[in-house]
């Protein structure tokens, strides 16, 4: 018999038809699909349930991670952590993605150029490559060649990155912004800090406030700590805590935040201090502001004289006069019934507190719209008390070595670029993709002029591809991990966890990394960090902190209270009593906290000149004189007080000619804030909770009645064009959103890795703004013309 | 014309034996299969004695650690071996074996003998311990057993399952099982 | 017996999609390519659902996070002609894969669109598939797949109680992965027949509201309207 | 049956009558845990509607911060007179009435006394005018401004608990009594929470020296009894007339209830203690901070002791109506549970937990018979305690508890 090809099949299909049904004992159906299926994988191991802490954003939550056999399942939030007690945002969700990403780097890697081919090689042999490079920077004196971005702006490592910076002898080490930046400068301004070297951060008490007035921080997306945020606006509405809490969210963009609130306040872009001027205008002229904070604790809100005998307009008359309802109705766009009444209600209860402005590199947050907003917590007295803000000392991890200083930590993309400028030659990026995200074309072109870019990302991302040395890191998971109270958290707090698994593949935790790097190149250096590596060095410094006495280990809710009440009186129950015990509780229960830092009497005290709040901050006065602001011989005069006291001013660079009718309003979605997580792939199917799972791209999102307008549909393709350049978005159609404003998010499709797309930035668009008194420049609002492509 | 009818005339006729053969094939293949001895036998890196082991004492959570307390049985890690065979106890040649994949760190490939149908969720927990079966239902007597099983015991279909279930009252709900 | 049920607070819930990615990653839910993603073919357990409401100003935008209802009387049992998919007498809806044939019925029954098929082969990028999670069935091309309420945390639950001699699964014992990993607490789950649970509680409040509840369905997912905002003036 | 009732009635009044009136019938001898009587008051919701030194629900009152003393007698008829209207409010807001077991109501009250003897932070405004008005400026220097003969107050800034600063001052008692003679300053006498306020006020002035947080350990009262006697405090101050009698009988003495506040009147008494002790040729008591809390803890358990008349409860019992309803002799019916057959014996907490388990039903039923809720003082509510459990024949019980509230 002749078998040709068609034959074979057909006789091969018949007798694999005739076996598998066969087999199939015709007792159950299930058999069919055993018959067809993979044979399921061997027995999957023994289950752990580990806690680990999450380091996707620098609120580090505390993790509860399931593990089958060695491998990573499942991540959640652990109940006894204080910060997020149960709850998780999304990104932490993804560590197991990340962990197990096909574009993970796992060994450490080389090329000559960017266009080359990496080649892996030891740790040594690529640790020694950076070492001879920056030996021979040292003898020559430039060690002010060298700086590092990072993105953990909290923390041992952190620590442990400036403080290195500065014993090898450089001066640039660039961090994350929190978002608070401005909001924390305002305040200091205003109500002063001690001058006694400690560091002091600006805490919220939202657990405890009634009634929040919110200029423009993106809650609910990225702020502060999300999942730490999340439960806080959970216990807001929870109806068993008796009165609700009342947001109420000022800005021009319908963000997730703006929907959710209690009411969203449309204001137009750049007006949030004139709208908070207009609210002090009501409490002022209808008396409702707290009279014996402002009169026995306040300076500058009369009329008074200086030294020299020379008036100064005092807060209460510059209101009143230059911030009338129907002026600052005008500039916000927003009518006075509603700024009267929200006044009215904001000053009817304690517990009242005004928050923002946010400040990130597509955010300005300007000094003075701060300042404003810092006033209206002073006018209802909500400095220092319950459900307040206040300036509180920050500890953190001591990092136990005998001298030197940390680098001062800079946030600023002005000085960043500044130093660009000055041909440096070794860029380390640890963890920087925000960094990159906030950067332009020519910013880049800048970066491909340094010799010597050092990437420590886990995996694949924005920086990886501009490096020409790859330093890979590993996710939380795999190393010794630590915490810190995040920004704006009102308690102390350290925490700590031990490795979860080992480190996959030949990655090594950054801190490990840099202990190695002291060590090879400069016996000087390696003195001053005489650890092996990270488990003792984290041994030292808790040890160090065993003999604070006061806090506890984390424990649950009930601990939390009983220790609150014991210690508000006086009474401390240690928790250990001695360093051994104190690590092994540290270790196990995941941490330390102090669930009494938040003042428990009003703070009246204030570090200022006049020993008050200073609703005309002399401080700032002093600070503009240095700068020159003022010319010498030039007496103070009312046109002086104008800058120094809270006012508004216009944001919007007169940039814009004619067409340009629409003001992009860049923001960071939550899943690609602080610029990481572009790679998830769960996390770009989320992009937007506006319009479903998808993903992938970037968009803008424009006013349903604008695209009707305009004859744009859902997912058309547009040009955005500003007064620099333009670039290509899909449309995404917003019911309800304010005409003439356009969202734009950071980040979107990843630039690198096996899911990479090409898209321009939108950083090439937007048109840098500086702040004139902090010279802190960001990318922000921008005038731009939009249509079809 | 004729010619190509012819032809296709002719074509049909051997697409017809071709369907005949193949289905004379697959009559031959459907009894060959339903009369076939299904005894896929399994090969084990180490001809485990179990007999011997469960004379000496051994439990079966010794090396099965985990059937107490999770859906998984769990199968010895070299480590388990290594705490009484570091060194030769005996002259067993499969103990030499062992012996030698322990000094060259080699791990210990198991293969798994009994296994569920896919979407089937098994726990030894709730069989062993809360439901008091004896491992002997579904793995035999193993202390009479001087090699490992080359087959499962128990056949692991649905009406074998259900079956057990229904004699002793346990759920026969499709959700108790499948996942 | 218990009969199972969540309450959805949605006064509370951020729309951060967490409780989405917290159910793909416990029920090994793949990821899709880009392209495949940007058509809107991502499977989705539960998925966060955009409402707007009104226009500019007074506009609002609810987000109503969607599992599956497990409806006491579910329109996609009666058409399975296979009995693939079934409700138990715990009151979950559950499909079973080994039995699915992929008509797709029960997908064009549910009023609420929450089946989803698997058209494609799922596919993981090595090493991905490191993190499945042993408890949960890879399902094949060609079934139709839905939210189980993790109804195998069930089945571990069950197993401890049974081991330590209890005889029912205690309150807070078994929690689906989405209301685990909510962050402000918006999501409640346990036994609807208990008059003490908090879900039995909470149903009764007068801002439930069930989706579609005039065709009969009687969903066990229930949801809670925005609560009033307190305190004007004064 | 009237006749029969007044018989019982005058035959237990005459054995009544020559029993001594002390019978404290506090706890029931094993140790009550105070962190578990926190547990109690959140998880049976009690802390939903009232708070404790500020922090929780506002429907009902704070209970750190009402009058009275953390003494269970005062809390259990507190709980007996608002009863009623606290059930009447909790029905209205939907909430459940949680039952009670003797032993949770005995952790509950122990937690109850402790935190109300905790001090609350204090105002640095009053403080202010306190540190005024005491001249403290005059030998002490505060953020660099003040006298120099008496230690900068800085250095105190840190101390959290006015204990440990009263402990402070009293060391130095001697010589700052012997400082101010000289300057013709008068002894500063401080009033309530005096001290607790110019603390505050040291503290804000202190500025940063203040972030640092020194603490004392919770106080234990047995060690605080032992340190009486070892401080040879005993030797003036007499207990349950044991002891000295040149001070007073510490037993007898009214103290405040706050730690706080007792340090404050110890201070007071300083000069004319130290007059007292040097006369009788005792050399000054130097106290460790930690030691003058333990000693404060001990006298503060001494307050939470009552006594109660059996012959007054029995009276009591027929003015107040209760006699209308519960029998009290064994056997006979009444339309309210024989009160002479309970089993357990009675105490201020068991009272409060048989009220509170059952009272809703018995308010039910009076409100079928329109009769009113009665209302007990505290001493009216021991009274009758010591009248039933004296219906029981029982004798005395042991006079003071081994663990007593009032320690954290």
């Amino acid at each position: 018999m002749r078998l040709g090809r068609r034959e074979f099949i057909t006789l091969a299909g018949g007798v694999a038809g005739g076996a598998a049904l066969g087999r199939v004992s015709l007792r159950g159906i299930s058999r069919l699909n055993e018959a067809l299926e993979p044979p399921s994988a061997l027995y999957p191991g023994e289950e752990q349930w580990l806690r680990s802490i999450c380091s996707l954003c620098s609120g580090g939550c505390g993790l509860k991670v399931r593990t089958v056999g060695g491998r990573v399942i499942k991540v959640d939030g652990n109940p006894i952590y204080p910060v997020n007690r149960d709850g998780i945002c999304p990104r932490g969700q993804t560590l197991t993605q990340l962990i197990y990403h096909p574009d993970r780097i796992l060994a450490p890697a080389h090329r000559s150029a960017i266009d080359q081919p990496w080649e892996t090689s030891s740790w040594d042999q690529t640790l020694e490559s950076l070492a001879s490079t920056l030996r021979r920077l040292r003898g020559a004196d430039q060690q002010n060649r060298v700086l590092m971005v990072s993105g953990r702006s909290r923390g041992l490592t952190s620590k442990l990155c400036s403080h290195f910076l500065s014993s090898y002898g450089s001066n640039h080490f660039f961090e994350l912004p929190s978002g608070m930046e401005t909001s924390q400068r305002a305040l200091e301004f205003m109500a002063g800090i001690p001058n006694d070297g400690k560091a002091y951060r600006m805490a919220y008490d939202l657990e405890n406030s009634r009634y929040i007035l919110n200029f423009g921080c993106d809650l609910l997306e990225g702020w502060g700590t999300p999942a730490h945020t999340m439960r806080l606006f959970g216990q807001w509405r929870d109806i068993k805590r008796g009165r609700r809490t009342t947001l109420i969210h000022f800005g021009p963009r319908l963000s997730v935040t703006a929907a959710r609130s209690d009411e969203w306040v449309p204001v137009e872009v750049g007006t949030l201090g004139a709208m908070a001027l207009g609210i002090a205008f009501v409490l002022i002229s209808e008396d409702l502001y707290n009279r014996s904070f402002v009169e026995s604790f306040s300076f500058g809100f009369e009329d008074w004289t200086d030294r020299s005998g020379q008036a100064h307009m005092g807060f209460r008359r510059w209101v009143r006069e230059e911030y009338r309802l129907s002026r600052v109705s005008e500039i916000t766009g927003i009518s006075s019934e509603t700024i009267v009444r929200i006044a009215r209600e904001f000053a009817a209860q304690p517990g009242s507190i005004a928050i923002g402005p946010q400040q990130s590199p597509v955010q300005p947050g300007r000094l003075s719209d701060a300042m404003a907003i810092q006033a209206l917590n002073a006018l209802v007295g909500s400095i220092g008390t319950r459900g307040g803000v206040s300036l509180i000392p920050e500890f953190g991890w001591p990092l136990p070595v005998a001298d030197g200083n940390e680098t001062m930590r800079t946030a600023s993309l002005d000085g960043l670029v500044a130093v660009l400028d000055q041909s440096p030659e070794v860029l380390i990026l640890d963890q920087a993709a925000w960094f990159i995200d906030s950067l332009d074309d020519a910013h880049l072109d800048m970066l491909n002029r340094i010799p010597l870019i050092v990437s420590t990302s886990p995996v694949e991302d924005a920086t990886s591809k501009l490096a020409t040395l790859l330093l890979p890191d590993c996710t939380s998971l795999e190393s010794w991990t630590d915490g810190q109270s995040p920004s704006a958290y009102p308690y102390d707090l350290i925490a700590l966890t031990p490795p979860v698994i080992p480190p996959r593949g030949d990655s090594r935790p950054w801190g490990e990394t840099l202990l190695a790097l002291a060590r090879m190149t400069d016996p000087a250096l390696e003195s001053v960090y005489p650890w092996k590596d990270m488990e003792s060095l984290y041994r030292a410094s808790a040890n160090e902190l065993s003999r604070r006495e006061n806090g506890y280990l984390f424990g649950t809710q009930v601990d939390e209270q009983w220790q609150r009440m014991l210690e508000r009186s006086g009474w401390w129950n240690p928790d250990w009593t001695s360093e051994d015990e104190f690590w092994d509780g540290l270790v196990n229960k995941g941490g330390w906290w102090d669930p009494a830092t938040w003042v428990s009497e009003p703070q009246h005290s204030f570090q200022t000149v006049s020993g008050k709040f200073e609703f005309f901050s002399q401080r700032l006065e002093a600070l503009l004189r240095e700068k020159g602001g003022i010319q010498p011989g030039l007496q103070p005069s009312v046109e002086w007080d104008r800058q120094i006291l809270p006012h508004h001013a216009d944001i919007l660079p007169d940039n814009a000619p004619e067409g340009f009718e629409w003001t992009l309003d860049p923001y960071e979605p939550l899943v690609f804030f602080g610029g990481a997580s572009r790679q998830i792939p769960f996390l770009q199917q989320i992009t937007s909770p506006y319009s479903g799972p998808r993903g992938w791209r970037s968009w803008i999102e424009m006013s349903a009645e604008d695209a009707h307008r305009m004859g744009i549909e859902e997912d058309e393709t547009v040009w955005v064009e500003s007064a620099r350049s333009r670039i290509q978005r899909r449309v995404r159609i917003l019911e309800g959103g304010k005409p003439g404003i356009v969202g734009a998010p950071l980040g979107g499709a990843p630039t690198t890795g096996r899911w990479a797309r090409v898209e321009s930035t939108l950083a090439e668009i937007l048109v840098p703004i500086s702040d004139p008194y902090l010279g802190v420049r960001s990318h922000a609002t921008t005038r731009v013309k939009i249509y079809k492509a | 014309m004729a010619d190509t009818v012819q032809q296709e005339s002719q074509e049909e006729n051997a697409g017809h034996r071709n369907r005949l053969l193949a289905g004379k094939a697959f009559v031959a293949a459907f009894l060959l299969a339903l009369i076939w001895p299904f005894t896929p036998s399994i090969e084990q890196p180490i001809q485990y004695n179990h007999q011997k082991h469960i004379a000496a004492g051994l439990e079966c959570s010794n090396c099965h650690t985990l059937y107490e307390n999770s859906a998984w049985a769990g199968l010895p890690t070299a480590d388990a071996c290594a705490a009484c065979h570091a060194e030769p106890v005996t002259d067993s040649s499969e103990e030499a074996k062992l012996v030698q994949m322990l000094s060259e760190g080699k791990p210990l490939e198991w293969k798994q003998v009994n296994r569920v149908p896919n979407h089937v969720y098994f726990s030894h927990k709730t069989h062993a311990v809360a439901g008091e079966i004896e491992c002997a239902t579904c793995h035999g007597k193993m202390d009479e057993r001087t090699a490992p099983p080359p087959a499962p015991f128990f056949e692991w279909s649905m009406d074998n399952c259900i079956n057990c279930h229904e004699d002793r009252n346990a759920s026969v709900d499709c959700n108790a099982c499948h996942r | 017996m218990a009969r199972w049920g969540m309450v959805i607070d949605l006064d509370k819930c951020t729309a951060c999609q967490s409780c989405v990615v917290a159910c793909q990653v416990e029920n090994n839910v793949p990821s899709m390519t880009p392209e495949e993603s940007l058509k809107g073919r991502n499977i989705s357990w539960i998925k966060v659902v955009p409402f707007p409401e009104g226009s500019f100003p007074e506009a609002k935008i609810r987000f109503l996070p969607l599992p599956c209802m497990h409806c006491d009387d579910p329109p996609c049992v009666t058409v399975c002609p296979v009995d693939a998919t079934n409700i138990n007498e715990e009151g979950i809806v559950r499909q079973i894969f080994a039995r699915c044939i992929g008509c797709r019925y029960c997908t064009t029954a549910c009023p609420y669109t929450v089946r989803y098929f698997n058209w494609y082969e799922p596919i993981w990028p090595q090493p991905m598939e490191q993190a499945h999670n042993p408890d949960v069935s890879v399902r094949p091309k060609g079934v139709v797949e839905k939210c189980t309420f993790c109804h195998h945390r069930l089945q571990k639950a069950r197993a401890n109680a049974i081991a330590e001699d209890r005889a029912v699964v205690a309150p807070g014992e078994y929690t689906p992965a989405c209301v685990e990993s909510c962050g402000p607490k918006a999501m409640y789950f346990g036994d609807l027949d208990d008059p003490n649970s908090e879900v039995s509680d909470l149903s009764r409040s007068p801002r439930a509201f069930r989706l579609l509840e005039e065709l009969g369905t009687r969903p066990k997912v229930i949801y809670l309207a925005e609560g009033e905002r307190s305190g004007t003036t004064g | 049956m009237k006749t029969n009732m007044q018989r019982r009635f005058l035959f237990l009044l005459g054995k009544l009558l020559l029993v001594a009136a002390v019978l404290p019938l506090y706890l029931s001898g094993q140790t009550t845990d105070t962190r578990a009587g926190l547990i109690v008051f959140r998880e049976k919701g009690c802390a939903s509607c009232h708070a404790v030194l500020g922090e929780g629900g506002v429907l009902g009152p704070d209970l750190t911060r009402t009058a009275s003393t953390g003494n269970p007698l005062e809390l259990a008829a507190a709980m007996w007179g608002h009863a009623p209207q606290m059930w009447q409010r909790m029905k209205l807001e939907h909430l459940e009435l949680p039952t009670f077991t003797t032993e949770e109501m005995e952790n509950m009250f122990a937690f109850l006394a402790m935190i109300r003897s905790f001090d609350e932070p204090g105002n640095a405004v009053v403080g202010q005018q306190v540190f005024q008005a005491k001249q403290c400026a005059t030998c002490h220097s505060i953020g660099g401004q003040g006298g120099d003969l008496g230690p900068n107050l800085t250095t105190v800034a840190s101390l959290r608990n006015p204990v440990a600063w009263v402990a402070g001052m009293w060391n130095h008692g001697p010589g700052m009594v012997r400082a101010l003679r000289e300057r013709g300053i008068s002894f500063p006498e401080f009033q309530g929470t005096e001290m607790v306020d110019l603390q505050s006020y040291i503290r804000l002035q202190a500025g940063a020296a203040a972030d640092e947080k020194t603490y004392l350990r919770p106080p234990s009262t047995e060690r605080g009894e032992s340190l009486f006697r070892s401080k040879q405090c005993i030797n003036c101050h007499g207990i349950d007339s044991g002891g000295g009698t040149s001070g007073p009988d510490m037993s007898r003495v009214v103290l405040p209830r706050r730690f706080g506040e007792i340090a404050t009147v110890m201070w007071n008494h300083e000069p004319q203690m130290n007059r007292l002790a040097a006369a009788a040729s005792i050399s000054y008591p130097q106290l460790e901070a930690q030691e003058l809390a333990d000693i404060l803890s001990f006298l503060n358990s001494l307050s939470m002791r009552w006594t109660g008349s059996a012959s007054a409860g029995a009276k009591l019992f027929e003015s107040k109506g209760c006699v209308n309803c519960h029998a009290t002799t064994p056997g006979q019916q009444s339309p309210a549970p024989n009160l002479g057959k309970i089993e357990q014996s009675l105490t201020p907490i068991t009272v409060s937990t048989i009220m509170w388990n059952h009272g809703p039903r018995m308010l039910e039923q009076m409100e079928n018979t329109s009769m009113t809720w009665p209302v007990l003082t505290s001493r009216e509510l021991a009274d009758m305690i010591v009248y039933l459990e004296s219906l029981k024949g029982r004798g005395q019980r042991p006079v003071r508890s081994p663990s007593s509230g009032g320690t954290p």
